[in-house]
């Protein structure tokens, strides 16, 4: 049987292991030095190192990744999201090395990567577009003229970008000159290419997706749609499929859409059509991911078709499995992301150790995650931990569903993002639906629960005096392990 | 023997006594407050903590900052000191004010200080840029004030509680 | 919302506190003292203790049951399975004390909890028998005389077991004597009646059972199949749904007949019909379990209906929420029973402390478990530590993924049936099919790989190694915490 | 320093040899194969041990019948000795022979003691009845012999390995 190498970490790399190892390919992993140790190189079934932490030397180092693969005898590469998924360069160099990316064409990648480009394909295909420019641009001259006559405000894009980053939104244009700069600064620093272009800013619309697949063999279907409107920083933190309030119309229209968008640039494998709608259901082309989504799991859970099942089908030469019309959704699923980041500090990013790590189990519930009790989690790289899925029947009993699953989620060491996410699904305004990507802005600043602060804080003085009690007997300098666990807890030093 | 502790959480202190460690029953007052708790250890390492009302599964975790307490996924971090030897030690309390010390809140690069020496910073002014996983972060200085130190310089890693700027109040 | 208290432990009593909390009912857990810390008891709003460990002083205490049920509030019982879930007495104490039994009436439990009147009156209905008494057997005598009419083997049941229990095989007239005293023993020990009956000992059949659904407002249904012909000591150690090999045509007509034999008792709530399946899809009706199944989750991953949910809907007097043309098989479902016990050892059961204990996570997997890390096996219970389930879109993908999935288990402590569970799910015969209740039995002995032998021995030596390294630096005495870790250790004892 | 260990696993006996410990390499000899193994401490607890061709995880678990060391879910329980230590004690080595006791595999009830003293009990033969975890388990003696002693009565319960019936091999 083939190889595949993937060239990944966290959730993603483990994700697709252990769908190569059920269709009974090989797998190889690579590693930066920051992940040793981690959970992906211990699944698959050889790991090549690539070098130090930074992306930039590890990751994204194109390269290397092939090299690995030529050295391991993988014909196969599974990019993942991030790092080198939607870098065309990389593409072609596979092709160069005889390696299977598995993955659209090069010239699908190109189109759709380069945000205007695909602006402009979309426009001609008869897609709806944003309005804004369909070109790059260049100098903050330009910007200041588009911005001026579209009005703000306005959304600064990487044209490379996505995954909701290199996006800044300006209100009016004294922002202009900073926000350009940083754009581009990002764009370039994270995309290697940093050229930007402007859209009208859509304030709160909802964000949904249509999810695509499509063979060698001229097929290419949909899988209905995520509702990803529930984001902070312009990144998605709650997804759902279906949507909550979407008319059946819609749905397959923004289907039929999807994959007119696809069949216009000959797409192949799996891919993401991101759309704004508005109030009143019009929806808009925003951008194309040309490769898995992060929050892929709640299409699995409602549709039943296993979408890295299909991608690695479809890139071995084989049909898609499903056809368009064995396409059902099936009750209601949501994905949490589990970030270590904080929310009471604008969700700062919070790397730390995990010291705790128990994810809730049980009916309904999937679990896709990359680390273990134990591990840390490194400062370099994206500082989504895990995601929680919950499946039910119907939304409310998947909406009690992974509410309850958060309240037992076992996890401390950082900061993260848990009480945040209940509280946004205990909202109303989440609940009653439909609501938009100015949801998390609504919702009061988060408070940590007050009650059983009282048993807290009594059990923290009881466990200090019981380390005490506990040394008391012992003569000075006996005892070593008792006292190492316990002088480093900042009451016990007599400072 | 009832033993006196100051359990410091954030700007937040109480004095906790243990008044009678029986095992499974501890007596305590909190604030004031006497409490009669259920305490014993569960096999997973967590400790029941119980009263007739209410019951939770705590674990104690000693770490570099304090001693965290977690409840599923609710951290608290405390600090605990005996009341008499902080006493002994002077009753000045608390950390050298954090007034005036900008520090990173997490671990990262330093990709711009956008202020100079002697520059007056507005309240919530950004005084640094961060980048960690992947996000560049704006580092604000609340009160504002004039800078008067510029501790790190741009490109280099700063580990958490790092001092980057240091500001004074500046008084009109 | 009204309070439902759970008369169970274990896996099946956390399944249904969760599902209780979904729906926003309150919990009441109760325990023995040797599950005070048990996790039902921690999952529960509240718990009441009930009495000693054996279950006969505790979990099969109904008086105790209904008391802590009046004490708390609790209007509503569920017996999950095993213990009081069966016991048409304690029903009937429930009725008296006004308190809703989540089940069927009594008179739908006497009538098939007695299992020579099930016979009968299924017999009546015009469902299919196996061959046997009608009738209880009182005397060694009465039994001798039925077996030799129907000839050798033969199967003693007691009237009123269930779930494997209470089931001997004899072979020759020369067995009878102890057989039948040994399995009135059982069947009094453990069901409360020591009534025994005879059928025909099908050898080897195809064991499928069928789940039904039914409210109080007229609607029976079923939810198709379960294969559980995978079974050591007579007990199921793995389920699937839908059967591996079964006509469509036999798939219906097992349904239907399942319908009528719930409507013959003027069945409520969730049961199941067992059946003998020959090797020409022929089919006997075997018992009918009036209580959800252990194995209930595969058909809520093949049908995507929750049975516990309905089982509370039902109990509170409303409708199901689905109807029969609404119940579809999608993909497919494989439970594994994790066992406390020695699969080398004629799998004799092996309660020990769960010293590792972290379940295989991801797409497709759902876990049911009532442990956690550091918690001792009773030895007073059922020895089942958990479930694992794969769902999979076919058989094939289903099989991959639990065979993964088990490979990826942590889990030590004591002996464990995963490497058994392992050779069935790669054997010939269970991955090509059809196979029957004989497929355990063929299966050659059990062989713990010797692939790593080396590397794991050379670690036990070096692990003592720098232990004892350690340790020389240190005074005589010092150090006693690491003393404490490792003077447990044979080796280190210098004897 | 080479220091020489008896690992011990079941019947089985290996000697492996700790030629070097140089941290993340470590250098044994296994029955005279010798292997150089990298050796590393995983975040969880478990230490990496690979050789070039071949990696595992495992964990070790010092119990009460030996040092426990797990891989996933299969588990190997070792008794490791000093070599020089036992040959100080007398080169004797195994336990009391387990040829005539009959114990117990796993704790229970003594539910059923079917055989009297002196009565020969044929190879396989059924010695006692144990019930756990809900099932009557028969104890079977697999070589058979005359029964000597009964070491326990009908009705109390045993620990795991205790002594239940001993035999003596019958010469004909």
């Amino acid at each position: 049987m083939p190889k595949v190498l993937i060239a990944n970490r966290g959730e993603i790399a483990c994700r697709v292991i252990r769908a190569c190892r059920e269709l009974g390919l090989g797998t190889v992993a690579v590693y930066s030095d920051a992940d040793r140790d981690a959970r992906h190189v211990w699944l698959a079934d050889e790991a090549v190192r690539l070098g130090p932490p930074p992306s930039k030397d590890s990751y994204l180092r194109g390269d290397l990744v092939i090299a690995a693969a030529q050295q391991t005898g993988a014909t196969l590469i599974h990019p993942g999201y991030g790092f080198l998924s939607e870098n065309h360069v990389f593409r072609e160099e596979c092709d160069a090395a005889g390696i299977t990316f598995i993955g659209p064409s090069a010239y699908a990648m190109r189109q759709m990567g380069v945000k205007t480009t695909a602006r402009q394909t979309m426009h001609a295909a008869g897609v709806p577009v944003v309005p804004g420019s369909l070109e790059p641009i260049a100098s903050l001259a330009e910007a200041h003229a588009l911005c001026e006559e579209i009005g703000y405000p306005v959304m600064l894009k990487a044209a490379s970008g996505g995954g909701g980053r290199g996006i800044r939104i300006l209100h009016d244009a004294a922002e202009l000159p900073a926000g350009f700069e940083g754009a581009q600064r990002e764009a370039g620093a994270y995309f290697g290419d940093a050229t930007v272009y402007i859209e009208k800013a859509i304030l709160n619309p909802r964000h949904i997706e249509i999810q695509v697949l499509a063979d060698t063999h001229g097929n290419t279907i949909h899988l209905f749609e995520r509702e990803c409107s529930v984001q902070r920083r312009n990144q998605k933190i709650i997804e759902e499929s279906p949507a909550a309030h979407l008319s059946q119309k819609t749905r397959l229209a923004m289907g039929e859409m999807a994959v007119r968008a696809a069949k216009a640039v000959q797409y192949v494998g799996a891919g993401t059509i991101e759309c704004l709608v508005d109030t009143h259901e019009n929806f808009y082309f925003m951008e194309m991911n040309t490769r898995l989504q992060v929050e892929h799991p709640v299409t699995e859970l409602a549709t039943g078709v296993d979408l890295v099942y299909e991608q690695l089908r479809v890139a071995m030469g084989e049909k898609l499995s499903v056809r368009q019309e064995d396409i059902v959704q099936r009750g209601h699923a949501i994905e949490c992301r589990i970030y270590a980041e904080d929310p009471s500090r604008g969700f700062v990013p919070a790397p730390g150790p995990l010291l705790v790590y128990r994810p809730p189990l049980g009916p309904g519930l999937r679990i896709d995650d990359g680390f273990g009790e134990g591990d840390e989690i490194p400062r370099f790289y994206d500082s989504m931990i895990a995601k929680l899925s919950a499946w039910a029947p119907d939304r409310p009993r998947a909406i009690a569903r992974m509410d309850a699953a958060l309240a037992r989620f076992e996890i401390a060491g950082f900061a993260h993002n848990i009480e945040h996410l209940q509280q946004v699904i205990a909202s109303e305004r989440f609940q009653v639906g439909p609501y938009d990507t100015g949801l998390v802005g609504t919702l009061p600043p988060l408070r940590t629960t007050a009650e059983d602060d009282v048993l807290a804080s009594a059990f923290a003085a009881i466990w200090t005096h019981r380390q005490r009690q506990a040394q008391k007997p012992q003569a000075n300098g006996d005892n070593e392990g008792l006292w190492q666990r316990t002088a480093r807890v900042g009451g016990l030093r007599a400072k | 023997m009832a033993t006196e502790y100051r359990v410091k959480r954030g700007d937040k202190i109480e004095t906790v006594t243990v008044l009678e460690d029986r095992g499974e029953i501890v007596v305590v007052e909190v604030d004031g407050q006497r409490l009669e708790l259920a305490v014993h250890a569960l096999p997973d390492g967590r400790t029941a903590v119980a009263t007739p009302e209410r019951r939770v599964a705590l674990r104690a975790l000693p770490t570099k900052q304090g001693l965290l307490v977690v409840d599923a996924h609710v951290q608290r971090t405390f600090e605990v000191e005996d009341a008499r030897v902080s006493w002994l030690a002077g009753a000045s309390g608390g950390k050298g004010a954090a007034g005036g010390r900008v520090t990173a809140s997490m671990p990262g690069r330093v990709v711009r200080l956008p202020v100079k020496l002697d520059e007056i910073v507005p309240p919530g002014g950004v005084v640094a840029v961060l980048e960690a996983m992947k996000m560049e972060n704006d580092v604000r200085a609340p009160g504002g004030g004039k800078v008067v130190e510029i501790a790190v310089k741009e490109g280099v890693d700063v580990e958490s509680g790092a001092l980057l700027v240091r500001l004074e109040p500046v008084h009109d």
